[in-house]
């Protein structure tokens, strides 16, 4: 079946491209005529929602996106920050959620293999990956079935390629039914000499193709992210993409090589949209125009139309301009890689992107328009209401001990072990702290003392009841996650989940989430350098709850002064940090709430960020003094899950004190800001000292040791049985 | 007991890494008359009844519910 | 000691083993590409881990038809000393350097964990620094790691004392026949071994009982 | 042109830990009448040939170095 460029433009074919009346009466302004059917193609894909963000640019430029060490912010395939000795970090979070729905293992194993592509793609070798998933309740039919599938695509990808994964998250709520959310991030290490740009330069230079074949893969895929899901969701199947780690792998090897040799002037990975949008946006950053021949491009598939080539969403693949006369040392380097290399046009000086195919300009349009006059929206919105606070008086009084076995045993609290075991956490030989942390932490290769660390966080709970509140958690906890380990947290990306814009109560959450988050990274100094936004995830008018995952970089200048979660040694002080007098008071939107009482009620806990950077800046000093044997901060499940993650990963106990007022609010409440720290019992006056000095709360909750936690005068919990609690829901929700 | 060999190939159009692999290293080996590979499974069932329907439709529910990811793949069924 | 490390396209832990070569030998080793139809004069010859050709068809088996496997298996005819580190025994398998195969895991699924292994032939080039039935730590990363072999190869390998590590009962990860993890040719001079020593080498790595294979193979760094 | 159909199974007496496994998902998902299941591999070839003698010494040759494990592996070549 093949597409001819002749097709007739009617009022349904427009709808099909997703294009609304005004936008396409927009395009008619722009050109003075109707589009061919390919330009309607190019259109399609570069004002869809994926490509343009028409719905979320107005917000998104309110985020702080600078700092002193950003090199690169958003704008280009990934975010650099500068962490000394000439070296960066390049990193980006991107969503492939409604693939992942589609077709698990492939959904997600694209979606990895596109993070990285943007990652090295800057001349970066990527070092560290993680992926934030969130799935329907486990009960739903599907659920098992995708968290199979998505895993083993991530590691599929992952592993073959060659990053260790160090982090990430997994959520269950019932909310994601019908479209869980994959979103997978990447960082890669570059000279900061060396950092590569889509900006292309110079005039009548060749515009090189490079990588897998293309095939009809994902034509129209762009499309069908930006549209909500309905019941003929079956119908859109074909589009679905396999990935090749291997071929990405080579890619890797030869762009790396490619780039020593100083032949690359500009280069930009093809992902949504492929050539259409790799082309276009080299072409209009370097305010050039650019001229395509496509039977020069390498196919797969027969009988190929130029819409189908330009909408391919064919992976692995790279478009680059070259210095001619490097032409054939980089040609000579991706052969030996056994990749294809072609020269598929040329770069002008009329700002035009034109196509050309066999013999026919099928395409002619402004370069520059293309990209600056998409349609901008400033949607409608209302303020999410405000929830009433949680009484924790009227709440049935509970065991502490039960209680806190039930939370282990739960799909949200649970030890992700069974996931991250079949990931690659260890390739490349850096791996410092791998999944089950506070933060996935790399050493950077042949530096003797530097590390970075890694985290993903976001609460969705929290964003339902409160966007703003929620989003301000979500950074706060990934900075604290970073803190943890004595990492000074540098900058983040985000990737903004929700779900139709074109709803002003979810478009009041996007807002609200966006103000947040914001407000959280300007007062944490940790901006955001790169993002991705995915609206409409909603399934027959069904939204997800607002989910604004933030995944951060933090620097620790010398690992051997560095945390981890596990109480490392018997009759240590256990110290707990930012806390107020009672310890914890704030149950409402709990872990505890929902799995012990099964209510969801009350306010998300706020976040005071002077605190949460006061606490933090504290808590990341004494690591680095080498005064603290242990740290990890306290989130989902309160202090007393806390508590049991540092027995398990010590495999030993404590003994906990009988906490000032009621137990469940101090072992169970969600309070923001708060460490649990572990010290010498010698150096716990100085500690405290310290803390009065800063003005902080520190108090003494207990000694590590024994066999058995012991929470106050609830009944003392042999570790086993906390790790068996812990260790158990996966495997069996997965029936291993 | 009914023997049936399940054969589930890729759908047209779908990229099939091993396959391309394949023919890469079978022109590497100096098989020049080489032109595509497309790699497949095959399932050899052994199912305890004699009923052929039954176990027709028996292997057609395999096929779709566990055998083969009808999102990319084809499925041939042959009773021997 | 003098060593080489054998690069094919879709191999992605050569760094890791340039890395453990390099800070125990305290030289680095000399890469040769696939397409190479001669090594260059090494004592020891290591195929890393990774993916070679995304493993696709079988693992190992298209890297296993390069020209330069050609090559190891005559220095390995020689004597040299040859290394094959998960992927790498695979490649060693499918070119008929050790007997057997490696089939799926058992658990169908990749593995990354570390496991316990116990020192089954001490008196090996690659074992002799570990005490006899030592049981050290040591990580996995496989999604194909499941040793099998026929009865007849099998009883011959276990009575010439071919089998070197074997996984600590209740931590075989992958259903290996005998809980195999690593052989050596009748030789002795080419191990295959599915865990990865090399990444538990050094104090950042949490551990050093990989060290001393290295060790074994190329004399105690001075 | 000349296509072809190869097939690899694995032979008698060799684990199989992947049909070992599909037959254990087959049965927990109902599938009561499941005896055994072997899962092997099939390779479409189209090969650059009108000689049908050359393909199959070709084929033969492929299935010998590359195709097929012969050590735990058969395979049986059917051109179409
Ligand atoms: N939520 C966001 N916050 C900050 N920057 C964003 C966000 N979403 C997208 N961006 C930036 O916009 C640019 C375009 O994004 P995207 O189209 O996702 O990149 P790519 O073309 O590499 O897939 C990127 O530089 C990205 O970092
Ligand atoms: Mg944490």
């Amino acid at each position: 079946m093949t597409i001819p460029n002749t097709i007739r433009i009617t009022e349904e074919l427009v709808a099909a491209h997703g294009l609304k009346p005004d936008e396409y009466q927009r395009i008619l302004d722009l050109i003075g005529r109707e589009p061919t059917f390919t330009e309607l193609g190019i259109f399609s894909a570069m004002w869809n929602e994926h490509c343009s963000y028409k719905s979320s640019k107005k917000w998104l430029r309110t985020l702080p996106t600078s700092g002193p060490r950003v090199i690169q912010g958003p704008g280009e395939n990934a975010g650099v920050v500068d962490i000394g000795d000439g070296q960066a970090v390049v990193f980006k979070m991107e969503s492939h959620n409604h693939p992942s729905y589609i077709e698990p293992y492939q959904g997600a194993a694209t979606g990895v293999g596109g993070i990285l592509r943007d990652v090295f793609t800057m001349g970066a070798r990527p070092i560290a990956a993680m992926n934030a998933l969130r799935f329907g309740a486990p009960e739903h039919e599907k659920t098992r079935h995708l968290v199979a599938g998505v895993v083993a695509g991530i590691g599929g990808y992952g592993n073959s390629f060659g990053v260790p994964t160090v982090g990430g998250e997994v959520n269950f709520d019932a909310r994601y039914n019908g479209n869980c959310l994959v979103n997978a991030f990447a960082a890669g290490l570059a000279r900061t000499d060396a950092i590569f740009y889509s900006k292309a330069e110079g005039v009548g230079l060749p515009v090189v193709y490079l990588g897998a074949k293309t095939g009809r893969d994902g034509v129209g895929g762009a499309t069908m992210a930006s549209a909500e899901f309905d019941a003929d969701i079956d119908e859109k199947r074909p589009t679905v993409q396999v990935g090749d780690p291997f071929t990405e792998k080579c890619l890797l090897e030869a762009c790396l090589e490619l780039m020593e040799t100083g032949a690359v002037i500009a280069i930009q990975d093809m992902g949504a949209a492929g050539l259409t949008c790799s082309a276009v946006e080299m072409g209009a950053k370097g305010n050039l125009g650019i001229e395509l021949d496509l039977d020069k491009v390498p196919v797969r598939e027969e009988r190929m139309t130029a819409y189908e080539m330009m909408l391919s969403e064919s992976q692995e693949r790279m478009l680059m301009v070259l210095r001619p006369e490097k032409e054939h040392q980089a040609e000579a380097i991706f052969r030996k890689w056994g990749l294809d290399f072609a020269i598929v046009g040329k770069t002008t000086d009329d700002r035009r992107f034109r196509v050309l195919h066999q013999g026919e300009e099928v395409a002619n349009l402004p370069i520059r328009e293309l990209g600056d006059e998409a349609p901008e929206y400033d949607r409608p919105w209302v303020a999410p209401e405000t929830r009433p606070a949680l009484d924790p008086a009227g709440l049935p009084p509970t065991d502490i001990a039960d209680a806190l076995l039930k939370l282990l045993d739960s799909p949200d609290l649970s030890s992700r072990r069974w996931v991250w075991e079949q990931y690659d956490t260890l390739i490349l030989g850096n791996s410092l702290q791998i999944p089950g942390g506070d933060a996935g932490v790399v050493r950077v290769e042949d530096h003797p003392t530097k590390a970075l660390a890694f985290s993903s966080d976001v609460t969705p709970r929290y964003c339902e009841a409160d966007p703003y509140e929620g989003g301000k958690q979500a950074v706060a906890e990934c900075w604290r996650n970073l803190t943890a380990t004595g990492a000074e947290p540098l900058a983040a990306t985000d990737n903004l989940n929700f779900g139709n814009p074109e709803r002003p109560d979810i478009m009041g959450q996007f807002v609200r989430a966006i103000e947040g988050v914001g407000e959280a990274c300007r007062v944490l100094g940790f901006p955001i350098v790169s993002g991705n936004v995915s609206l409409y995830n909603e399934t027959l008018g069904e939204p997800i709850p607002p989910t604004p995952t933030i995944a951060g970089v933090g620097l620790i200048p010398d690992w051997s002064y560095m945390a981890r979660i596990a109480f490392p040694e018997e009759g240590q002080a256990v110290l707990l940090a930012g806390a107020p007098e009672n310890w914890g008071e704030h149950l409402g939107q709990s872990a505890y709430l929902r799995e012990v009482h099964g209510k969801a009620e009350g306010t998300s806990p706020p976040v005071d960020l002077a605190h949460e950077k006061r606490v933090g800046d504290f808590v990341r000093g004494l690591i680095r003094a080498g005064k603290v044997t242990a740290a990890h901060d306290c989130s989902d499940g309160g202090l007393a899950v806390a508590l049991a993650e540092m027995s398990v990963a010590g495999g030993m106990g404590a003994h906990i004190d009988s906490p000032p007022g009621n137990p469940s609010t101090a072992f169970f409440g969600e309070d923001q800001g708060r460490y649990v720290l572990t010290c010498k019992v010698d150096d716990v006056d100085e500690l405290l000292d310290a803390a009065r000095a800063a003005d902080l709360s520190l108090f003494t909750i207990g000694t590590t040791g024994g066999s058995e936690l012991k929470l106050g005068d609830a009944r003392a919990i042999s570790v086993t049985e906390i790790e068996e609690a812990h260790e158990g829901w996966f495997p069996h929700f997965m029936q291993d | 007991m009914i023997k049936a060999r399940v054969i589930v190939t890729l759908k047209n159009g779908v990229l099939d890494p091993q396959g391309k692999a394949i023919e890469g290293a079978l022109g590497g080996l100096g098989f020049s008359s080489i032109g595509s590979v497309r790699q497949g499974k095959v399932f050899d069932v052994e199912l305890d009844t004699a009923d052929r329907a039954q176990a027709e439709a028996a292997l057609e529910g395999m096929c779709e519910r566990l055998l083969a990811n009808t999102v990319i793949e084809d499925y041939s069924i042959a009773i021997t | 000691m003098k060593s080489a490390v054998i690069q094919l396209p879709g191999l992605n832990r050569d760094r890791d083993m340039i890395a453990a070569l390099t800070k125990v030998s305290g030289r680095s080793p000399v890469t040769v590409w696939q397409t190479e139809t001669e090594i260059p004069d090494v004592d020891l010859i290591v195929l890393p881990g990774g993916f070679s050709y995304g493993d696709y068809l079988r693992c190992g088996a298209i890297a296993a038809r390069m020209p330069v496997m050609k090559a190891v298996a005559e220095k390995a005819a020689k004597g040299v000393m040859v290394i094959g580190v998960c992927n790498g025994f695979q490649i060693l398998l499918e070119s008929g350097l050790l007997p057997g195969a490696l089939m799926r895991n058992a658990s169908l699924k990749f593995v990354c964990r570390e496991v316990k292994l116990q020192v089954a032939n001490a008196n090996t080039a690659f074992t002799r620094s570990y005490a006899p039935g030592q049981i050290i730590r040591c990580p996995v990363a496989h999604h194909d790691g499941n040793y099998f072999t026929d009865s007849k190869t099998l009883e011959r390998i276990e009575g010439e004392g071919q089998v070197v590590f074997r996984y600590v009962e209740g931590t075989n990860p992958n259903g290996s026949i005998n809980d195999i993890a690593a052989i050596v040719n009748r030789g002795g001079n080419v191990l295959g071994i599915m865990p990865h020593p090399e990444n538990l080498i050094e104090s950042a790595h949490g551990g050093t009982d990989g060290r001393l294979l290295f060790e074994s193979v190329l004399g105690k760094a001075a």
